[in-house]
């Protein structure tokens, strides 16, 4: 098919690269350089989306990141499908597949369209609200049918193929927008030696430049901006960013900056490339050059297709070489959009007439159109347009000064094409972002930036200074202030000579009126996409919404895509009118982080899949890999869980690692453990401080197991220290628990205690640390070790320096299973030799490997809690039956101390963990399940505690479990029972929580 | 008094919408009223319609600084669910999801209250414990819940990564059928409406600057724009500026207030048909009838009234929801904004007395408020109106962190052994 | 995302290296033993809370590991100075 | 000199190595990268090398206290640089800022126990010497590209304006953490540490990737 509106030249397209691509499943052909939009525009393509609650058929309306209805799906396989894409922004390449995201059957015949238009008016804004309630029932089928027609695209149904990438940036001077402000900002500011990034969001910089034919410094605007990014290119302190969109501006001039490495090429980025890479950067100054976008008016059926804004047409003639229709008429409050009408012209096709809402419009611009013999019809709007799927006809009728009211008889042009122009709004976005409550000026009839706490600095349009020479001229001087600012010497830049005419000053008229009351009038749409309209914001300010937000929030005006770039200053001006107040009282609006959506995977960036989180291994781990082992995530750390051999399931594996121990020997792989090598004359009196027990007298070449609480009382880690010398303590931490340990000893230690001498160094790292345990330990240890490990010269809770299998380590008699334990350190490089060794030696002795579950289940057997598993943050030492590792007469007033004796702490009937015994021992209670002392109770049932740790016990044949009980300590014996979500009751018995070996012989061989 | 219905949209869609009338009145405050409640965000103005409706007490006024259900209840993430640990907590949540499922028809007004239930995930076996344990507390306490393993839930969000080859798989969730969404801006308008239908005044646009205190005992409010207005009893519920009134009334309460963050995608096709939160990976997703996806990030560490926080915690976010739902990777983010919640430091509310006789307080909701607007106002009125706290707003008391009845709704850390 | 100049290594770094620690200036009472359990409560949970400045900990948790104190204003997050432990803040509010 | 011995006497320490017939294994010995690097491109942008089994010892003292950085610089033969993120570099003997009041010595590993030992035997007072030789390992970045994989991975100013040779950080790395230094115009030392050495290593090489990353052994 032939691009029946493209021009036969001019534009920056290359007419030499045509390139095809598919809308809708039909094929068509653009040129390298066009945007989807303009190459559908080119097509004479009008139908581009149905709106989302009536229906109704759009079309192409801007040409930047204001589109509101260009919205498609893009993706040519379904890995690849990309939701919501703006037309305007997304460059065309070869081979794009593209389709509407809204219609059916199809957006050229929609039969939504027939329940939007017979439906549409009982569907004012809020009616949601005032209906759809009876019966109760009932919702759950409204909101089925609501909810079909949610979402404009749709998500991938597969895993997306590319991948994206992130990288930290450090500037002097970040400039947002790489128009004529913000080239000449960035010039000025690298020149002057700062480190400079310049970003824009279009694939060329330029900005209002690439579709200008103006000159600047006596050539081709685009020709300056080639002169400008080559020198920026040139410097090694500049970064240039096109296609970049600065998408949020944080605290302290933090800005990120999505920037598309390959969505111009193809819809999967080639060779494995980065598809998108985000810029996380960190700004000294920055420079917001962003521009303004051009604001539409507000009349009768503005959406139809073929209602455009002006400039956006301007944009499409001289930039893409489309003219998008035949008859034009053109709309405007201002000179400004006069280029369009005479772009229009120029390029051939008939200008119907200009119609100036204004009474006597004069200018430069004024007198160009009329000197082409363009109809200006002054004093007059167009008031409403004809037409379903494209403009036929629009009815102008003169209005009054203010603006207010129609004040004539209605006249009927012909034409196929609505430009209008309402002025211009500065794209204050980004210094929103930071919490800046933007300011409206009078005379540029926009917000602009207000006051701020950043160090930010603003040039151009974005300031009202909509002409290309003003914008030249604050675009050097903040360049300059940057560089005064960084203490950088200032440069000679000179600001360029353009040819510009004078404009007359605008009216300041936004919706435009009718010769119905607005309620009545055909719909004038504020925001396309949300299908909000002027009547809608008159109805919600009469129903008590007053509030900017709260229009904003019942008529959905500024949430969608787009998020109002187009439509909110629009609808704050209707709300003011009908509220009867000027706009700036009406409010102001606040813009959120993104300026345009991001896609998250970008926001990911390498920080998924493989690389979401760090898998933290010991230096034995690929050993256990080998082995078969089976990992449990222990906060980073991958542990070994259990070993399982073929053909076993879990409980049998943990039943042979379990028996093993018992009768022979076992291996854990501890080395997860957090460890803390603390030093100084004050470490004994520090330990004192922040255990719970007594550490005073504990001697040299001893070990202690102890428990640290919050202030509270409350427990929260719980470890084994050792005193190593008099002065020099390893303390050890849970695997979890060792980084939160740490930081809470130098917590006190720098803001309590600074006067005690002590320094804490962590070794989790450093130590390899394996437990051998059970009753062959000592003989296998004896067979790699030449010193004495004799029950007698190497008791029970001591330490010793030894060799084991020719590596110097420290090896700690403890034990959590209740069996005679070494727990051996050597040097983490030498984990493996050690580790490999005692499975040689062990071989004899049947060592097992076991992991966390047995050591679980063993230290179960012996009471023995696990901080996390059986402490939630509000059970104290008592409660946990443990006051034998309280020492209250300690000097010092410990931390926990006085918070465990807080009234609610000392309370009877606190739930206390004790032992439960299932009555049925073949019964293992789920861990969580809940007690009651009363079965047949009604619901709510008190609960009297749950359980927090149970197992089979492979050694006892039976199963065991910990958990807590109301007033527990003092109801041994006594029946507690457990309903489970499956039904059953399970009959119980509380019990000691020692189940195995009470009086602790076994370790003590 | 006027009745919302599809027949009365009909009516008047006949006569072009022209004679809806207003929603709320906006009234010039009098001179005293029974009760005052500073705040008009979901919870005060839920406060202000069982006042009037369950306890007849109609001379009543909501002062709101801004515009009403402009602070917390405009910007959070609208889940609603009940499956909380503790006895304490659980009542509350429970209470007001009873409350939750009539209330459309209550108000008269709908709230799009939506039923699609709740998975909490569980990627560690600590995780799998904490939720077995809270969901036989849930159910002994009346309240529904599941456990699911992990292919029960991957039935019910197929798009869910719940393959080993997660960094995190996912080994299960709690599963609270009743639980939903609802549409949080209509929860506040439609509780704004009833009130004021019931002749409470809603006094928006206007600060309290501070209480008026006689020997101990509030006796009004110091407004910017009315001066002085007095009243029996006030009762102050203003979230993330409680600190701030706290200290205006003489006394400093056991919160911190932080930035919370969310974000919204575009609006794409019904994809996601529930809830979906993961404490342990932190990412918190659900579908609106809109089509955008909602989701949750963290909390930030440090004290902030900016309603904005740091950059790294949104990444942190959308990092866990391409990692739970990797097709939504090529899905982009439209919008981003911030709250400021009051935390408590065991995670629960409190509603209570305080040092000052006849001022009651109503906060440190932290990210629990939304779910609990229905409930928390049905309890604080009736704690107002009768001057001794309901039973189940009794626990909730700031005393407690005296005393140490603290109701730790942290759930259970990461296992450490 | 805040920039925090650390007083220990002599340049700003980015908020990622640092952890807050909440209000600062709460001293641990002398002797917890004699205080009520209202005094108690008071030191480990009530808190200033203030809307506008706030001398807060944070600790260089990436980098040194030194905690130090910030003042901080908490609605324009604007850093107003940074101290060490054991100094007094210079800008406070009135 | 009675009374150096008995400060030593209150901590415990000691040679750590085993005998030269038993080979430690470093944090990335099982990547083999001898093999990769045999089989690997000879180019790239990015060329990866880590420095394995090398000997590290925290050193705590006061840095105002001048007779302990005068007894530190006895036992490493080079003064502590007690300026801020500096180090300093001597022999075989390089000594990186970590905090105003802790060092991190790095030596050949054969030496570590005599370093420390030596540090022990001249400082006295309180201060701390730990051996973190098994904790940490070192990984050599270097070539044209070696700033771009570090902005994608560390969140500080690598620019050599703000960042020149000899200056040290410690930071985020991707989500873990690194000491990082820089050795050369184009060349960097990450110190990290054990247990998330393969997690890194995995990190560089993705984000190499683009640039071809070169594996020395």
């Amino acid at each position: 098919m032939s691009q029946k509106n493209r021009l036969q030249s001019g534009g920056r397209i290359d007419r030499s690269k045509p390139l095809t691509f598919t809308y809708n499943g039909k094929q068509y052909e653009g040129f390298a350089g066009d945007t989807l939009a303009s190459a559908l525009l080119a097509n004479g393509v009008d139908l581009i989306g149905r709106s989302f609650k009536y229906s109704r058929p759009r079309g192409i309306v801007a040409a930047g990141a204001e589109e509101p209805n260009a919205i498609m799906q893009l993706g040519a396989t379904e890995a690849t499908q990309v939701p919501n894409v703006r037309a305007t922004q997304q460059e065309l390449f070869s081979g794009l597949v593209s389709s509407a995201t809204n219609g059916w059957p199809s957006v050229e015949n929609d039969v939504m369209g027939l329940v939007g238009k017979i439906g549409g008016k009982m569907m004012p804004p809020g009616f949601y609200y005032k209906t759809f309630m009876y019966p109760q029932s009932m919702w759950e089928t409204y909101e089925t049918f609501i909810r079909k027609a949610a979402g404009l695209g749709r998500s991938p149904k597969e895993y997306d193929p590319d991948i994206y990438d992130k990288v930290n940036q450090h500037a002097d001077v970040v400039v947002v927008g790489a128009g004529p402000a913000g080239l000449l900002a960035a010039q000025t500011a690298a020149r002057g030696g700062a480190r400079v990034i310049i970003a824009d969001e279009q694939n060329e910089f330029g900005g209002s430049l690439l579709s200008s034919k103006e000159s600047v410094d006596g050539k081709a605007a685009h020709a300056w901006v080639a002169s400008v990014v080559k020198e920026l290119e040139a410097n090694e302190n500049v970064i240039v960013l096109p296609r970049s969109t600065v998408n949020g501006y944080h605290d302290h001039n933090f800005l990120t900056i999505h920037e598309r490495l390959t969505d111009h090429i193809a819809d999967r980025a080639p060779n494995g490339q980065v598809r998108q890479r985000y810029h996380r950067v960190r700004a000294k100054w920055v420079v917001l050059a962003t521009g303004a976008h051009e604001r539409p008016l507000v009349y009768g059926n503005n959406d139809v297709p073929g209602c455009m804004v002006a400039n956006a047409v301007s944009t499409y003639i001289n930039r893409y070489g489309v003219v998008p229709g035949n008859e034009l008429v053109l709309m405007t409050t201002n000179d400004n959009a006069y280029r369009t009408a005479i772009d229009w012209h120029d390029a051939g096709r008939k200008v119907q007439a200009i119609v100036d809402t204004r009474k006597n419009p004069t200018g430069a611009l004024v007198e160009a159109a009329r000197e082409r013999g363009i109809t200006v019809i002054a004093g007059s709007a167009v008031i409403d347009v004809q037409g379903s799927k494209r403009v036929t006809g629009v009815s102008v009728a003169p209005i009054s000064e203010d603006g207010s009211k129609v004040t004539g008889s209605v006249k009927k042009l012909s034409a196929d094409t609505v430009a209008s122009s309402g002025g211009w709004s500065p794209v204050i976005h980004l210094s929103c972002h930071t919490g800046s409550k933007p300011v409206w000026n009078e005379e540029v009839l926009g917000f602009l930036p207000g006051k701020t706490v950043q160090k930010q600095l603003t040039a151009g349009a974005i300031n009202g200074t909509f002409n290309t020479a003003g914008a030249l001229e604050e675009g050097k001087k903040a360049g300059l202030e940057a560089l005064e600012k960084l203490g950088l010497s200032a440069v000679e830049v000179a600001v360029p000579a353009t040819t510009e005419q004078k404009e007359s000053k605008p009216m300041a008229l936004f919706h435009v009126p009718h010769t119905k009351p607005t309620s009545q009038a055909p719909k004038q749409f504020v925001d396309y996409q949300n299908d909000v309209t002027a009547a809608g914001i008159e109805l919600a300010c009469r129903e008590g919404f007053e509030s900017i937000e709260h229009v904003k929030r019942y008529t959905a005006m500024g949430f969608g895509t787009d998020q109002g770039k187009l439509g909110n200053i629009n609808g704050m001006a209707v709300a003011a009118k009908v509220l009867n107040q000027s706009i700036p009282e009406t409010g102001t609006t606040i813009f959120r982080p993104n300026y345009t959506p991001i896609t998250f995977g970008a926001i990911a960036g390498r920080d998924c899949k493989d690389l979401f989180d760090p898998e933290r291994y010991s230096a034995m781990h690929k050993w256990h890999l080998e082995h078969g082992a089976k990992f449990e995530d222990v906060g980073q750390w991958k542990r070994p869980w259990y070993f399982p051999k073929a053909g076993e399931s879990m409980q049998q594996a943990l039943d042979r690692e379990c028996l093993a121990t018992r009768e022979s020997i076992g291996i854990l792989d501890a080395s997860t453990l957090g460890k803390i090598d603390i030093q100084g004359k004050d470490a004994r009196e520090f330990l004192g401080r922040v255990y719970s027990n007594a550490w005073a007298k504990l001697p040299v070449g001893k070990c202690r197991y102890g428990l640290m609480l919050k202030e509270d009382g409350m427990v929260f880690d719980d470890g084994v220290t050792s005193c190593l010398a008099e002065n020099h303590f390893l303390m050890t931490t849970t695997s979890g628990g060792a980084a939160t340990v740490l930081n809470w000893l130098e917590f006190y230690h720098q803001t309590e205690w600074p006067e005690l001498e002590v320094y804490f160094t962590s070794v989790t790292d450093h130590w390899a640390t394996m437990t051998i345990s059970g009753p062959n330990s000592r003989k296998l240890l004896e067979e790699l070790t030449d010193a004495d490990v004799s029950k007698d010269s190497f008791k029970f809770m001591d330490w010793k320096p030894m060799t084991v299998a020719g590596v110097p380590a420290r090896v700690f008699r403890i034990s959590f299973t209740g069996e005679l334990s070494f727990e051996i350190n050597v040097q983490a490089n030498y984990g493996m030799h050690v580790w490999e060794k005692l499975f040689e030696h062990g071989e004899k002795y049947d060592l097992t490997p076991y992991g966390t579950e047995t050591m679980h289940i063993l230290r179960a057997e012996k009471g023995f809690i696990i901080a996390g598993q059986d402490t939630d943050g509000s059970v104290h030492p008592y409660d946990l039956g443990m006051g034998w590792a309280v020492s209250m007469n300690k000097p010092f007033s410990f931390i926990g101390k006085r918070g465990m004796q807080r009234e609610d702490c000392v309370r009877a009937e606190r739930k206390q963990m004790v032992g439960i015994k299932t009555i049925d021992p073949n019964i293992v209670l789920p861990e969580g399940a809940q007690g009651v002392f009363d079965p047949t109770a009604p619901i709510p049932m008190p609960m009297v505690g749950h359980i927090s740790s149970s197992y089979w016990s492979a050694c006892l044949g039976r199963s065991i479990a910990l958990g807590f009980v109301k007033g527990g300590l003092d109801k041994m014996g006594e029946k507690v029972y457990y309903p489970l979500v499956d039904g059953r009751i399970v009959e119980a018995e509380i019990c000691s929580p020692i189940f195995l070996d009470p009086k602790g012989e076994r370790q003590n061989v | 008094m006027q009745q919302y219905s599809g027949f009365g949209l009909l009516k008047h869609s006949l006569s072009h919408h022209e004679n809806w009338q207003r929603v709320w009145r906006n009234p010039t405050p009098k001179k005293k009223y029974d009760v005052i409640i500073v705040g008009g965000g979901g919870h005060g103005l839920a406060t202000a319609y069982y006042l009037a409706k369950e306890h007849n007490i109609t001379n009543v006024a909501v002062i709101e600084k801004g515009y009403l259900g402009g602070g917390n209840t405009a910007r959070n993430t609208t889940i609603v669910r009940s499956n909380y640990l503790w006895d304490e907590a659980g009542r509350l949540y429970e209470h007001a999801m009873k409350l939750w499922e009539g209330l459309s028809q209550d108000l008269n007004y709908n709230v799009m209250f939506s039923q699609r239930g709740c998975l909490n995930l569980g990627h560690t076996l600590q995780d799998m414990r904490d939720i077995e344990r809270r969901v036989n507390a849930n159910r002994l306490n009346g309240i529904d819940g599941e456990v699911l393993d992990a292919k029960q839930v991957n039935e019910i969000v197929p798009i869910l990564d719940c393959s080993d080859n997660a960094r995190y798989p996912v080994m299960g969730a709690s599963w609270q059928p009743r639980a939903g969404v609802a549409r949080h801006d209509a929860v506040a308008w439609g509780f704004a409406r009833g009130a004021d239908m019931r002749g409470v005044d809603l006094i928006q646009q206007t600060e309290v600057l501070d209480f008026i205190i006689e020997d101990g005992t509030v006796t009004g409010v110091k407004t910017d724009r009315y001066g002085d207005i007095m009243a029996d009893k006030v009762g102050c519920v203003v979230a993330g500026h409680s600190g701030v009134m706290a200290a205006k009334a003489g006394f400093e309460l056991p919160l911190e207030s932080h930035p919370l963050q969310a974000l919204v995608s575009e609006p794409i096709k019904p994809i996601l048909d529930t809830v979906v939160m993961s404490n342990h990976v932190h990412g918190y997703a659900s579908q609106s009838d809109k089509g955008d996806l909602v989701i949750g990030a963290g909390i930030d560490s440090y004290l902030g009234y900016g309603q904005r926080g740091s950059y790294p915690t949104i990444e942190h976010t959308v990092q866990a929801i391409v990692e739970m739902f990797p097709i939504f990777s090529r899905v982009r983010m439209n919008r981003q904004w911030g709250g400021i919640v009051d935390t408590c430091p065991d995670a629960c509310p409190i509603i209570s007395k305080t040092p000052v006789k006849n001022l009651y307080f109503n906060c440190g909701w932290g990210t629990g408020g939304f779910k609990a607007t229905p409930g928390s106002g049905n309890v604080f009125a009736a704690s107002l109106a009768k001057g001794e706290m309901h039973e189940i707003a009794e626990p909730f008391s700031m005393f407690r962190f005296h005393n140490g009845a603290l109701i730790d709704e942290h759930g259970a850390a990461g296992v450490a052994h | 995302m805040f920039y925090i100049y650390c007083p220990y290594c002599g340049e700003h770094r980015e908020e990622e290296e640092f952890h807050n620690h909440g209000q600062a200036h709460i001293e641990r009472p002398k002797d917890p033993d004699s205080c009520t359990d209202e005094e108690w409560g008071n030191y480990m949970f009530f808190r200033k809370n203030p809307k506008g400045l706030h001398h807060e900990i944070w600790v260089h948790a990436a980098g040194c590991r030194k905690f130090f104190n910030v003042t901080r204003h908490t609605v324009t997050y604007e850093i107003k100075e940074v101290y060490k432990m054991g100094e007094q803040p210079k800008v406070v509010a009135e | 000199m009675s009374e150096v011995k008995q400060e030593a006497a209150t901590v415990s320490y000691m040679e750590q190595l085993a005998d030269a017939s038993i080979q430690g294994q470093s944090p990335l010995f099982h990547a083999d990268l001898a093999t990769v690097a045999k089989s690997g491109p000879k180019t790239g942008g990015v060329t990866f090398k880590e420095e394995a089994l090398m000997g590290h010892i925290t050193l705590r003292l006061n840095a105002e206290n001048a007779d302990q950085l005068k007894a530190a610089e006895k036992a490493l033969g080079v003064a502590l640089p007690t300026q801020p993120l500096t180090s300093v570099e001597k022999g075989d003997v390089s000594v990186r800022w970590i905090s105003p009041d802790e060092w991190l010595v790095i030596v050949p590993g054969l030496k570590t126990f005599e370093v420390e030992s030596a540090l022990h035997n001249e400082l006295s007072g309180h201060y701390q010497v730990v051996n973190v030789s098994g904790g940490w390992t070192i990984y050599k970045l270097s070539g044209a590209n070696v700033l771009d994989v570090l902005k994608k991975s560390t969140i500080v100013d690598v620019h050599p304006s703000v960042f020149p040779v000899g200056k040290v950080v410690s930071t985020a790395f991707a989500k873990s953490s690194a000491i990082i230094r820089r050795s050369g115009e184009s060349e960097f030392e990450l110190v990290v540490r054990r247990s998330f050495a393969d997690y890194l290593w995995l990190w560089i090489q993705d984000a190499s990737r683009e640039f071809g990353l070169v594996v020395e052994a």
